[in-house]
């Protein structure tokens, strides 16, 4: 499948409205903590596209972009994050535990490395198969500080397991940093287990889609595990915990009027993965600026559907609560 | 019906469910056939008719407990041995936050048809560190059935449900009963969960025993029997789901309850006994229930302080006595 | 007396005990400082006076348990706070195989004087994976001390004596009681292990109530007076050790008893009071013990959901309505 | 301290004989499981005895040998593996859980991982305390299939802990392999933690000495932690979990008798460092065959001394299982 710019700027702004809407609930509806992947959509988009029917994705506390990029109804999931019965997971699972298998997710873990333990599970069953499958873990540079992380990376090699390994490396040193490994380089660990491994610039879908590309075809071609890692600039509004949305709803227009991007944000803007992307798919004519004013729109009009559809949806009965845990 | 060890008779679970269905697996294969009485022949038969199914993993608790989740979520329905019970305390976060969670937590959506299978217990000479009997612990947590079989055809027949459970079970085998052997129907069959086993019937008191105990309450049984004293000996088998109605029941026809369970005694299987019928069976009691449990210490090495705080049927007798004069 | 939030209190514990030790240390530091409620500056002179004993670690919850049990065994008297409880299920064969130990293991050579502070309970939206209340898994070890505050002035008098307690002491604190305000004493103080605080006096029955459920009994127990119903609330504080008799002499006087914990039901803190009571205080009982409890099931995300699950003063109340009847 | 042949061979020995005893030991009081040392002798030797008052030793279940090496008295070691009131820990830890607080050993765990975790935590405290000591990890190969381990490893490289990683490595793929790393390589994942690592042969005590020295030289110099992996070649009695004396009593007249090194286990006597190092020694003059039966002749007399002291050494009284748990 080859990789269509507006396809995945389309994909991009719909993860970046979803997010934002997450914001205006979260204040409208008093809700709790979410982790929010706002700068994460070149890695998403550009990965979970990509993905094919069958394959399994293992994803974390930020996981709503994935969710997104891999097509799931935005609907529901603003649902699922509003805790109603219309939700993915019928409001049981919340804003870290949105799953849909139908689209290959299976149970998404707010656990630091519990998708990369999982995805090995995942790979072990396809290889068992032989779907010719891939299982995907997504993951953050913080899952790289537990030892479950170092035993999944071990036992997929071991066995060669059709997984991929796709870390979100969000981390500066100082303030914002989410992992403490004693080695600035991500790939030495997973290389020293005998693990094929690269390095791409997360906030370029057309890097990542040909990164991804070529670690799937390795993955599917029986060669084993891969791993990729995506370094990501990391949102000012993203707190290690909890967000702040100190940069304001995303104006694309920024992509081309620099007057709009030279606030205390500027840095961010430059950086800003969808600014980016619509700016440099301008450049060089692959899209217009009415594309990208047209394709916002679109976004913007899906998800103030889906929050339609969150809103109106009831809570679940609260008896609910307890059905579900065993067959 | 054929006389078989409890060892064997889980293996032969196992190897019904192996055949039976591609998707079983088993993780952790040596420990759980090898040295168990097997004879070489039917040992080396089993490694040779499965050889991508057996399997012995890295010493990684935690990513093998992970692997079966996510193998089990996938459509697998693995099997894996821990060896020792405290091993599996290395991915006691796997098991509680992953494994238990997936139903619930998908809304229903996703499945961990998944086994895990410990050895547990005072064993001689286990020392601190292997002598755990952590049901308790399991029993406490939400999402994981519990299954504590304590013959060998319970073995086998509880075994095979637990694989065929679309739940994630734990099983706790005690390392004394390996060697213990008794009549164990022909074939693949399987035995229900939730459902108690009386092992004795008896008027005086009931005495509800777990994994182990149980054998040590029917040796205490046929003591107090000496006496005159008819003790019924109930034993749960499966603690996640619990069969209240039958401890319930036998307390109303006795009035008097002894728990015995080998773990820790604070917030153990025994409490929760004793707790239930305080509750539930309360109006029927005569005198104070009685727990045997181990003190809550670390098991000491040396072999006389090891049986000091091991729960035996002599311990059972005076707890029995105890709640007999009340 | 000063008023203080819970959460202040707990960290002016810490700050008197890194004060007055060189070997304490604090790893965990920023889940357990910030964002607490301190003034800035106060929150800032704490990193600044003790730049290398206030740390904070990778996310290796395993390792991190190891590091302050090595360091405590070598003369440190190190704190580690996990932040959410279930993160230190990561760590439970260190905690349970290594740290609880360390004592009996050496024949009393070695010590491990270490505290472990973990955040639990329900506490909104934290769905599966962040709502756990495991004190019973902590209270069915061996070796480990049980420190369940559930006031201001506890929190910062239990958390002391836990640090400066040789054994290795767990400490659970409900994310709710962070806020509650209180009265606090003055200065550097110690509230001693093993002496049940009673919460409230009353006649008619006995609710033994931990960490929030505290506050939750103490409600229940101001609507039952309306009625004319005068419970006397008892908080043990701490579950190991955990003062028997002041639980039994309550029952004595009231000859009923509710238990009211917000761990899953299945051998529970709650199974342990019951049972013990059932044991010990048989005679004294007029009514079925009821017990008040989560019931076993992970916690759904949903607030309707989460809220039917919980623990609170309405259901005290009709526990106790259920046992004044019996 | 300069290396010397004789008090080493001298330490090898007691190891040796130590260790045999506990076979006649376990046979006559039907014990149950032990992990023997026979075939470490020249890395525990060498190692344990440069060690320094005010470091600290964490060991695992394959304890004895580093007990003896270090200088722990034999008697009281023997009378704790028979679970003597006269033992090392009172009878109370028996032969995986021995510890002389004196000579520096903490707590001895038998989980897979667990001496190298704690290891950390005495690095800790003798950093902070600047002592200028070190905390030797002592494990097998199998230890670093453990989470643990890689989160052990990767704290000490960060906070630059003096930790002493020392890795026995006994592991032959096939049969006897204790551990299942996805590189053949055990210093590849330290190494990428960014953690000094060399290998040594640890059937040669010289190699040995001098390697431990170098290892001890820059944890000392406050350069962070080292790991140093020893190869050593696995006794043919030792089975993963139980051992079986298939060598039988070792004679040191074959370090220099062919005739008698010419049974089924020739391969074992080739490789058994006590006859390589006697052999060895022997043949650059540095000790003499007497010399040899000499110092085993002292080595036996020693523990025939321990086994009196041990089996006359009283149960401890059962009331005392529930002693010593909390002070
Ligand atoms: C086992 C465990 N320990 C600690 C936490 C608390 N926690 C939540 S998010 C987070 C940081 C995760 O960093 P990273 O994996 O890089 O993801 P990011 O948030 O940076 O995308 C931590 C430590 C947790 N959820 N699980
Ligand atoms: C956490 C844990 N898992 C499993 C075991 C069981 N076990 C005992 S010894 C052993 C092999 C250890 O190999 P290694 O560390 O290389 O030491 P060796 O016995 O080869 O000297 C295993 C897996 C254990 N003791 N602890
Ligand atoms: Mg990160
Ligand atoms: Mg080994």
């Amino acid at each position: 499948m080859a990789f269509s710019p507006r396809a995945t700027l389309a994909r991009m702004l719909l993860m970046r409205r979803f997010e934002e809407m997450v914001i205006t609930l979260a204040r409208v509806h008093k809700l709790g903590r979410q982790h929010l992947a706002i700068g994460n959509e070149a890695l998403g988009a550009a990965a979970l596209m990509q993905l094919a029917d069958g394959d399994l994705i293992y994803t974390t506390h930020r996981n709503h972009g994935h969710m997104i990029a891999r097509g799931v109804d935005s609907g529901k999931a603003l649902a699922e994050i509003l805790g109603r019965a219309g939700g993915l997971c019928g409001g049981k699972g919340g804003t870290w535990h949105m799953t849909d298998p139908a689209l290959g997710f299976q149970s998404t873990s707010a656990m630091v490395g519990g998708s990369i333990g999982l995805s090995v599970g995942g790979g072990f069953a396809l290889k068992h198969r032989k779907t010719g499958g891939v299982a995907v873990a997504l993951f953050g540079d913080g899952a790289l500080d537990e030892g479950i992380a170092y035993e999944a990376l071990n036992i997929a090699s071991l066995y060669a397991l059709p997984v991929l390994f796709l870390c979100e490396n969000n981390s500066k040193e100082g303030e914002a940093q989410t992992s403490r490994l004693a080695t600035k380089e991500l790939t030495a660990v997973p290389r020293a287990l005998k693990i094929v491994c690269a390095s791409v610039d997360g906030g370029n879908p057309k890097a990542v889609d040909r990164a991804v590309g070529a670690a799937l075809a390795h993955v599917r071609g029986g060669n084993g595990p891969y791993f990729l890692e995506a370094q990501l600039v990391r949102w000012p509004g993203s707190h290690q915990i909890v967000h702040e949305f100190t940069t304001g709803v995303t104006d694309v227009t920024a992509a081309w009027d620099k007057a709009k991007a030279s606030n205390e944000h500027a840095e961010w803007q430059r950086n800003d993965p969808i600014l980016r992307f619509a700016h440099d798919m301008i450049a060089c004519g692959a899209l217009t600026r009415e594309d990208v004013v047209a394709l916002d729109a679109d976004a913007n009009a899906m998800i103030a559907k889906a929050r339609t559809f969150a809103e109106a949806s009831p809570f679940p009965k609260p008896e609910a609560a307890l059905a579900g845990v065993f067959v | 019906m054929p006389i078989k060890s409890f060892a064997v008779a889980m293996i032969d679970a196992l190897a019904h469910s192996l055949r039976s269905d591609p998707n079983v697996v088993l993780i952790g294969a040596h420990s759980f056939l090898s040295d168990r009485g097997l004879r070489p022949e039917d040992e080396r038969a089993l490694w040779d008719a499965f050889p991508d199914r057996l399997i012995d993993p890295p010493t990684s608790e935690g990513v093998c407990t992970s692997l079966v989740t996510g193998a089990a979520m996938a459509g697998m329905r693995p099997f894996l041995n821990y060896g020792t019970a405290t091993f599996a305390f290395e991915a006691f976060n796997q098991i509680m936050s992953e494994a238990a969670n997936v139903s619930l937590m998908s809304g229903g959506q996703l499945r961990a048809p998944m086994t895990l299978h410990m050895f547990a217990g005072i064993r001689g000479g286990g020392a601190g560190q292997h002598s755990s009997s952590p049901q308790a612990m399991y029993a406490n947590s939400a999402g994981l059935e519990l299954v504590l079989p304590a013959s060998p055809a319970d073995a086998q027949g509880l075994l095979r449900s637990a694989i065929k459970s679309d739940n994630p079970t734990v099983v706790i085998t005690h390392t004394r009963l390996l060697s213990m052997t008794g009549e164990v129907p022909d074939g693949d069959f399987s035995t229900p969960f939730g459902q108690a086993r009386i092992a004795r019937e008896g008027r005086d008191v009931t005495i509800v025993a777990t994994s182990l105990m149980v054998r040590e309450a029917l040796k205490a049984a046929e003591a107090l029997a000496q006496d005159g004293v008819e003790a019924e000996v109930i034993d749960p088998r499966t603690i996640i789901p619990l069969d209240t109605a039958a401890i319930c029941t036998s307390v109303r026809k006795t009035g008097r309850l002894v728990t015995v369970d080998e773990g820790n005694a604070l917030c153990s299987i025994g409490s929760e006994i004793a707790a239930l019928v305080a509750e539930q069976a309360f109006d029927a009691l005569k005198a104070p229930i009685v727990r045997v449990a181990r003190p809550p210490v670390p098991i000491a090495f040396s072999p006389p302080l090891e049986a000091y705080v091991t729960p035996n049927a002599d311990k059972v007798v005076a707890a029995v006595r105890k709640t007999m004069q009340a």
